[in-house]
């Protein structure tokens, strides 16, 4: 296992959720879920983060923001949709503003339902995630030049 | 030549759990112009009432915002039964009661904490996030959900609570309230809290009441203004009082929600000792026809729902005004002059909450 | 217990002056809402609030009918205005902080407004 | 001294035991009401479609030709509106919640159901 | 006295080679403690190393390829200054090697031109202004008692300097907290998300550079605290000690206090450390020149 | 040649070419002229330092009767000038000072002109002497060379300025001749006239462009300056007093004599070297002088002539050793370091900056040469060196980059190392040596910190070198982060930099690394041997610590080159900009819909370290030492 697996750092961002799911990220942080047992910090800025947790249906005004941050992160990265919003845009799919789905924007990795998420199933999100982070860590160096 | 600095602020950005922007224009680390700019998280959901039953808006109602959900929820169902002339069973109007105090509690610790994290106290945030869990965890118990609790309908509440698990709540509760008083403690006494936040993000008793302030931001500048007061729910035949302080800077502010989850943990109290048995909801039939401003105290304030049915199953209007969106003007006063540190204490200070501001 | 609440409808030219009373009056603006309720037809509702008692004004406007700004006496409402703006195409006059139509942008051009509703029928 | 306030706290918090559930390890709360997953059961469901008409989120779709019922979990809200208006009582939530997946995707489920013959349900009051 | 030659060569080689596993494991245990001081579990004690060795297998993302020059040049350096100090040489040239190498980041902040890093480049100028004074006094305070600059000399003497200097020891206490980016002195960048600043400082650096910038402040707890030792250089078993209460000091107080402002910082820096350095300089001298001429 | 023919030939030919330039017409004249008096100057300032440097003191009389009163003559036509000047632009403080300097020097040769024997030796030189020589002529011709590119495009961009570019280098390569014969002299009297020569240049050099702002800064230059001149003066008339033959007034003798005799001439020059050097409450005409073209200030106003106060005082350092007069110069040196590097903090303008960083760095060398001991005479020659170079360095770099980006404000200089890298590297190299390790003016600081703490009341001292240490970092460093931040889509404006010009700064930047790596040399060579002759004994950085700075300077210079190995290739990403949108030209996508520019600029500090209050805080303070200090000297007299 490399060491990408037990460090990561993730960033949160908020794509128009009802903030139901970003409170439970959030709460995952706090002593009854600590998540900096497996070593996640959480960074808020994109430049450090491995994995990018999503919320929210993602709406007109944050497609650019959300594909901006993106970018920004350093590869090897996974993003994970935490909760049926991001997933489909849940309850909100109708809505004249939302695209439903962050998929509709940026690739998504791993899919987090719940509504809202429960900190229980982020992390299990999470752990999910670093298996794919892994794979793509292996992806990345192949073209390195390394046998591999 | 002025040296100016422009930082743009958010909509991604570790203090703000919500995405929202401001463009800072700082001289040193002076802010001498804020524009802020919202809309992310405009979804347009009052639109849905066009496609959803006014039954099943209830769920979307709720999930205006995952923090105050449930007296979105509340508030939604209480407009209608207004319109529609429903007499709710009396138990009901006490459970509604006592979520709702419970969603304030969380509320408020949920606040405490990210605040904390705004002048970068981590271990008060944490703190205040270890005893919200215990709020959590009643709601979980009680609702089958952590944040979005789903117990409220038109007619009453969708889940009773039993005498032993009110009870149980009750002690419960004592023991809460010793750990609130710790923390509380620490944002009201310690040197380098009040170093961050008296005399920062001032607003007169005028200029919160003109520019439209509810809630504690309006109640931290001395203007006594709490929807409880019209005593919706069970609230009339509870006893609680309307926390002022009259410096109307972040303390003040700070220092009423920490008053406030006192009051809270009273009336949750008060209303187990007094709440009837019964039936928790009645039938409903029939569809709203007619209009109302339905009105509720967040834990950031006044609440408006505004409810117009024809007499159909699709109501024609919902219009949500949702105590950020009208405390964004004193936010804007209050920025002015302030120092980059202080933005985000003065903008977490008024405990915004953007998701039900842009709905 | 219900809360107490007035309608009073009036009529546009007459806005400033009414809402200019209840400042005087120490009312609070409480909100400012809008509905559609015809083709080209919107009902604005200016809410005020004093001891926990809600009046309402109440204008009814077409899309093309030019609202005045009352931030001359409420300076906070621009964001109710703005957003009126925004999502009904209604036009407001004299805003303090005029976004523009960028306080709310949204996917679709003012959605509660009559365009949509022209749109939708096709 | 309103100085290192928070001192006797952190000292004390230090020396006790943490709060952390040690998730996964340790199993999470949990409690009968908890919301995780809505459960079908096939061999009730009357095809009324009530379900799908009160799904806010349009996570249920029905099909009475091909007699499935399927679900996508990761359109379902978890908001028990099925449940409570089922009328057949197939539908239930279960607490424990779906998993988290890497690929999205409905779950069908066939209806068992066989509409009793009619003479029964006509001795059914006398019973 | 200047070390031998030999010797202090070793003693730089093995600060270079162990001060990184020292530092890390420091950072490590301190994670843990402020965990445990939260209620909550913490990361493995490993982690700052687990941290780092990830951020190696990350792309380099830069927002221009001069920052790759200054971060590395920002590490040199500071291992450079602690390799000095502890081969013992002249303290005031460690400060200024230790000085050149915080340039070095400031620089690496300032070439990104984005607004975070900007205002924490400065920010951490306003920092390194604020201790600096502090650490060249607690040098001269150190050369009053011991008659040389020089740390194998300091070090080796028998005096309990810490009683010459209990003013100066406590000053150094304060910029310690600066030095390591506790609150309330976090300033200009700090270990999680930074509330006004996102990372302040480090905010436009990625992967192997941010790596590169963690390891030098291993280095850089490890020549900070071995400070705290010269003032118990008497009895090693009692600067051990020291150290060990001192780093707890510090993760107390980052624990309970809110971030200041750089007003207050620059103040307190400049005030309650500069006075009590410069009072108990200023006694000292009178003692020794006055009264014992 | 002989010495004596050396220093003669110095002192001299500047004049003459002085008046050659006066009368060359043309450019092209203009440009040969210059550039083959600088060369001749620069290669003989380099013969006096192989002449020279191993001889220890050396005296040469040139008869002097005549000369004398041909001075005489010079220094009242001279105040007949000013006099005019002063009632013509209603400046009647400085008709006042004229009036009274005037009145005092005729008095002087009315009282003493007939007792005065003639003094065997009126000139001198040794190693500090050469040390100052080497400073003038090679940076002092270095400038001038530049000032050649300078002035034209000065013109250029200046049309509403009369072009009166013969007289500007007329006094250029006057000043030179003064400044090499305010070294030399060995004779008060003389080391006076060159002295109020120098003010002079200096006077019509601030006021060359003959704005208003230019002609009251250059008339409170003047002042200032007087007010010294006038000291001096007294100084001389209480030496004739003393000994009315005049062999006091020989600056060897005097030096020799002993606190009693020379104390009160001492602390009257010293007070003199005070308003020269710009101390604390004269400080504001340096600041006002940063009107002047550019050249001027590098020359004038920075590495020579206000070298010329701090010269005379560390002339006097022995005699000033332990005494309490000597702490007050010292402190008055000291308070202006601190304030002044703390006043730098609060300025945007790049030629402000380097005059409040000039100030300071002379106020540090006034406080070593106040406490005088031996280690710190040692520091103050040193610091007198480095700064002299870098210094001038960074006049001509902000000279040159203003040219091309027609503004001296930092703010304005963001990514200068995109839109001239040449000129980012070298005022890059500039900064270093002003204030990191292991360059120039650091190695100073370090050596007067280990010099302060063995000296009496040295503690004092050090913590004001290390408050005011740090504040001299925070303006450098945010100055050289300005010009780094490498902003996008700029464009080289680079190339049109004259190609003189280029030679003059690559041979100043050459020259800041080469002092550094090669001062342990020059120390050995020129200072420790004259510190020895003052004090008997002398000092040295210790070895080790030589060695390492040489090695940090080595790793230094090869840093860079680890550009060249980066083992990935980064992937470019724009800044952190919250999410926003950055579009090229780093402009965002703000509120109100509006697309801004990204605008960042250094912070300014101004609540603590805003001008006027520090200001007003060293005016008091210093006035007040220094007028304690002429209380005690007027004690010593009764
Ligand atoms: S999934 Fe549910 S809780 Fe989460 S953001 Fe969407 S509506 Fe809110
Ligand atoms: S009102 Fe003030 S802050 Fe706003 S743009 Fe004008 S000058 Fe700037
Ligand atoms: S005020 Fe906030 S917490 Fe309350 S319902 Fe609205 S969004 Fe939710
Ligand atoms: S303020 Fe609004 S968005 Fe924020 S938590 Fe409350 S309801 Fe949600
Ligand atoms: S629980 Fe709610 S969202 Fe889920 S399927 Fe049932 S009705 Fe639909
Ligand atoms: S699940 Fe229940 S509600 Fe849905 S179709 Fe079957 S019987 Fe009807
Ligand atoms: S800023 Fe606060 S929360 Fe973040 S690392 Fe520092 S102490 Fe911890
Ligand atoms: S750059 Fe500006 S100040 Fe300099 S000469 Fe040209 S116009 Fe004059």
């Amino acid at each position: 296992m490399s060491y990408l697996t037990k460090s990561p750092w993730i960033l949160h961002y908020d794509a128009s959720s009802c903030n139901g799911c970003d409170i439970e990220v959030l709460a995952a942080l706090t002593p009854v879920y600590d998540v900096e047992r497996f070593g996640i910090i959480n960074t808020g800025n994109p430049k450090h983060a491995d994995i990018f947790l999503v919320t929210g249906s993602v709406n007109e005004q944050n497609r650019e923001i959300l594909k901006n941050t993106y970018d920004q992160i350093p590869n090897p990265k996974v993003v994970i949709a935490v909760g049926i919003c991001a997933s489909s845009g849940g309850i909100f799919r109708e809505c004249y503003n939302v695209m439903g789905g962050i998929d509709k924007v940026i690739p998504v990795d791993v899919w987090v339902p719940g509504c809202a998420a429960r900190p229980e199933s982020i992390i299990d999100g999470v752990v999910k995630a670093l298996g794919i982070l892994e794979e793509k860590r292996k992806a990345m160096k192949i073209p390195a030049g390394d046998t591999a | 030549m002025t040296k100016q600095i422009i930082v743009p602020f958010g909509p991604q950005h570790p203090v703000l759990p919500e995405p929202i922007h401001l463009d800072l224009v700082l001289e040193d680390e002076k802010v001498v112009d804020v524009i802020p700019s919202i809309g992310y998280i405009h979804r347009g959901f009052e639109k849905l009432v066009e496609k959803r039953e006014f039954t099943e808006y209830v769920f979307i109602a709720e999930r205006t915002c995952g923090i105050c959900s449930f007296i979105h929820g509340a508030t939604y169902c209480q407009g209608i039964e207004q319109i529609m002339g429903i007499q709710v069973p009396e138990r009901a109007n006490y459970l509604r009661t006592i979520w709702s105090e419970y969603s304030r509690l969380h509320s408020h610790l949920l606040w405490l904490g990210l605040y904390a994290d705004s002048f970068g106290f981590e271990n008060l945030f944490m703190n205040a996030w270890r005893i919200r869990e215990r709020i959590l965890d009643v709601m979980e118990q009680t609702t089958g959900g952590r944040v979005i609790q789903g117990s409220c309908k038109i007619g009453g509440v969708r889940k009773d609570i039993s005498n032993a698990k009110l009870a149980e709540m009750n002690r419960d509760l004592d023991s809460i309230k010793r750990e609130m008083e710790e923390l509380t403690t620490v944002f009201l006494k310690d040197d380098t809290v009040i170093h961050r936040t008296r005399n920062v993000g001032v607003i007169s008793r005028q200029d919160a009441f003109h520019l439209g302030a509810v809630g504690p931001t309006a109640r931290g500048s001395g203007v006594a203004i709490d929807l409880r007061k019209t005593g919706y729910g069970a609230y009339g035949e509870l006893d609680f009082p309307v926390i002022t302080d009259s410096c109307g800077d972040c303390y003040s502010r700070c220092l009423v929600r920490c008053k406030e989850l006192f009051t809270s943990v009273d009336i949750i109290q008060q209303a187990i000792a007094k709440i009837p048995d019964g039936p928790v909801d009645v039938k409903v039939t029939g569809a709203p026809n007619g209009e109302f401003f339905m009105r509720a105290e967040q834990p950031r304030g006044e609440l408006v729902h505004y409810l117009k049915g024809n007499g159909t199953k699709f109501l024609i209007r919902s219009r949500i005004r949702t105590p950020t969106l009208t405390n964004i003007p004193p936010l804007v006063k209050m920025l002015q002059g302030c120092d980059l540190a202080d933005v985000p204490v003065i903008v977490l200070s008024i405990d915004p909450c953007i998701s039900c501001t842009e709905r | 217990m219900k809360q107490e609440q007035t309608i009073i409808p009036i009529e546009v030219g007459r806005l400033i002056g009414s809402v200019e009373q209840f400042r005087n009056e120490g009312y609070r603006l409480a909100q400012i809402g809008c509905t559609k309720v015809g083709d080209n037809s919107f009902e604005i509702n200016y809410s005020f609030d004093k001891d926990y008692v809600l009046q309402n004004l109440r204008i009814t406007v077409t899309a093309e009918t030019e609202v005045p700004s009352i931030t001359g006496m409420y300076w906070g409402a621009f964001v109710y205005e703005n957003e009126m703006h925004d999502l009904f195409g209604i036009q407001v006059k004299g805003i303090n902080i005029d976004f523009k139509g960028t306080f709310i942008r949204t996917a679709i051009r003012y959605p509660f407004g009559v365009s949509v509703a022209k749109e939708e029928k096709k | 001294m309103g100085f290192f306030e928070m001192t006797k706290t952190a000292l004390r918090t230090v020396l006790s035991r943490p709060a952390t559930i040690l998730y996964p390890a340790q199993a999470a709360k949990r409690t009968p009401l908890t919301r995780g997953h809505i459960i079908f059961d096939g061999s009730k469901c009357i095809s009324c479609s009530i379900c799908q008409r009160k799904c806010p989120a349009q996570a249920i779709l029905l099909s009475k030709e091909a007699k499935s019922w399927q679900i996508d979990r990761f359109r379902c809200v978890m908001c028990s509106s099925c449940v409570d208006t089922c009328p057949a009582k197939c539908l239930s939530m279960d607490p424990v919640y779906t998993a988290p997946a890497s690929a999205k995707g409905v779950e069908v489920f066939t209806i068992t159901y066989v509409k009793p013959p009619k003479p029964e349900k006509k001795e059914e009051p006398i019973q | 006295m200047i070390p031998e030659p030999w010797a202090a060569i070793v003693n730089a080689v093995i600060y270079l080679l162990l001060a990184p596993v020292v530092g890390g494991l420091i950072a490590g245990i301190d994670r843990r403690i402020t965990a445990r001081m939260q209620g909550r579990v913490g990361p493995p004690l490993l982690q700052p190393f687990y941290d780092v060795g990830k951020l190696f297998e990350k792309e380099n993302l830069v927002v221009t390829t001069t920052q790759n020059f200054y971060v590395l040049s920002y590490l040199v350096f500071m291992a450079v200054s602690g390799a000095l100090f502890f081969s013992g040489g002249d303290m005031l040239l460690v400060i200024f090697a230790f000085t050149l190498s915080h340039i070095f980041l400031v620089l690496g902040a300032y070439a990104a031109f984005s607004p975070y890093s900007h205002v924490g480049a400065e920010r951490e100028l306003i920092q390194i202004i604020a201790y600096e004074p502090m650490i060249i006094i607690t040098a001269a305070g150190m050369y009053m008692v011991t008659k040389s600059f020089y740390v194998s000399d300091i070090v080796q003497s028998a005096v309990p300097i810490v009683l010459y200097l209990p003013g100066v020891f406590i000053g150094y206490l304060i910029v310690l907290t600066i030095k390591l980016r506790k609150s309330p002195f976090d300033l200009s960048t700090s270990h999680h998300a930074h509330q006004e600043l996102v990372k302040g400082v480090t905010t436009d650096f990625a992967g192997p550079n941010l790596a590169k910038i963690e390891i030098a402040h291993w280095y850089e707890y490890v020549f900070l605290l071995g400070v705290v030792y010269l003032f118990f250089g008497f009895n090693p078993l009692l600067a051990i000690a020291a150290i060990i209460i001192a780093y707890f000091l510090e993760i107390l107080i980052d624990n309970t206090t809110s971030r200041v402002k750089w007003q207050m910082t620059l103040r307190s820096a400049w005030l309650v450390a500069g006075t009590l350095g410069i009072i108990n300089l200023g006694v000292l001298y009178y003692l020794r020149m006055v009264i014992v001429p | 040649m002989q010495v004596s023919q050396l220093l003669i030939f110095l002192v001299l030919f500047p004049l003459i070419a002085a008046f050659f330039l006066l009368f060359a017409r043309k450019s092209l004249e203009r440009n040969w002229i210059v550039k083959l008096a600088a060369l001749a100057i620069g290669a003989v300032s380099l013969w006096l330092l192989v002449a020279g440097f191993d001889k220890g003191m050396m005296m040469f009389g040139v008869s002097g009767k005549a000369l004398d009163l041909a001075m005489l003559a010079i220094e009242l036509v001279i105040a007949v000038y000013l006099l005019w000047l002063g009632l013509k632009h209603k400046k009647y403080s400085v008709v006042i000072l004229v009036v009274i300097q005037a009145a005092l020097l005729l008095w002087f040769e009315l009282a003493f002109g007939h007792t005065l024997v003639e003094l065997p030796n009126n000139l001198f030189v040794d190693q500090f002497s050469i040390i100052m020589a080497m400073i003038i002529g090679i940076i002092g011709s270095l400038i001038c060379v530049y000032a050649l590119g300078y002035m034209e495009i000065f013109h250029e961009h200046h049309k509403e300025i009369v072009d009166r570019q013969g007289m500007f280098f007329f006094i250029l390569f006057v000043f030179l001749s003064a400044m090499f014969g305010l070294v030399f002299s060995n004779n008060l009297l003389w080391v006076l006239f060159f002295w109020e020569i120098t003010t002079l240049c200096s006077f019509l050099l601030i006021g060359y462009s003959q704005t208003t702002e230019a002609t009251n800064n250059a008339f409170l230059a003047l002042a200032m300056n007087m007010l010294g001149g006038i000291a001096f003066v007294v100084a001389l008339i209480y030496l004739a007093t003393l000994d009315p033959s005049g062999r006091l007034l020989e600056l060897s003798t005097l030096l020799k004599s002993g606190y009693a005799v020379a104390i009160v001439p001492a602390v009257l020059i010293c007070f003199a070297g005070l308003t020269k050097a710009a101390q604390m409450p004269f400080s504001s005409w340096l600041v006002g002088a940063m009107v002047a073209p550019t050249p001027v200030s590098a020359l004038l106003h920075s590495s020579t002539m206000v070298k010329a106060g701090v010269y005379i005082i560390v002339r006097f350092a022995p005699v000033l050793t332990g005494t309490t007069e000597g702490l007050m110069i010292a402190l008055v040196g000291g308070f202006t370091f601190l304030l002044t590097s703390c006043m730098a903090i609060s300025q945007s303008n790049a030629k402000k900056v380097l005059a409040y960083s000039t100030i300071a760095n002379l106020g540090l060398i006034v406080a070593c040469a106040g406490v005088g001991t031996y280690n710190l005479m040692w520091v103050a020659i040193l610091l007198i060196i480095f700064h002299a170079i870098a210094k001038s360095l960074l006049f001509l770099c902000v000279g040159t980059v203003e040219h091309r980006i027609g503004s001296r404000d930092i703010e304005d200089m963001g990514g200068l190392i995109e839109r001239m890298p040449k000129m980012a590297v070298m005022m890059f190299i500039g900064m270093a040596g002003m204030f990191l390790a292991p360059f120039g003016m650091i190695i100073s600081k370090w050596a007067a910190i280990e010099a302060f703490i063995q000296a009496p009341f040295g503690l004092i001292f050090i913590i004001i070198l290390a408050f005011g240490g740090s504040a001299t970092l925070f303006f450098w460093s945010k100055w050289m982060g300005k010009i780094i931040s490498v902003m996008r889509n700029q464009e080289n404006v680079e190339k049109t930099v004259p190609q003189d010009k280029y030679t003059v700064l690559w041979i100043l930047t050459a020259l800041v690394v080469i002092v550094a790596l090669i001062f342990p040399l020059i120390s050995s060579v020129l200072i420790e041997p004259y510190i020895m002759d003052v004090y008997g004994y002398t000092t040295r950085l210790a070895e080790a610590n030589i060695i390492i700075m040489l090695l940090m300077l080595g790793l230094l210079m090869i840093m860079p080159f680890s550009m060249l190995f980066e083992s990935k290739t980064p992937r470019i990403a724009p800044p952190y900009m919250g999410g926003r949108t950055t579009e090229g030209g780093m402009k965002f996508h703000g509120s109100l819909g509006m697309s801004r520019d990204l605008v960042l600029s250094n912070y300014y500090l101004r609540t603590y370290f805003g001008e006027e209050k520090l200001f007003m805080v060293g005016v008091l303070a210093c006035w007040g030492i220094i007028l304690i200090a002429l209380v005690m000297v007027v004690g010593v007299v009764l």
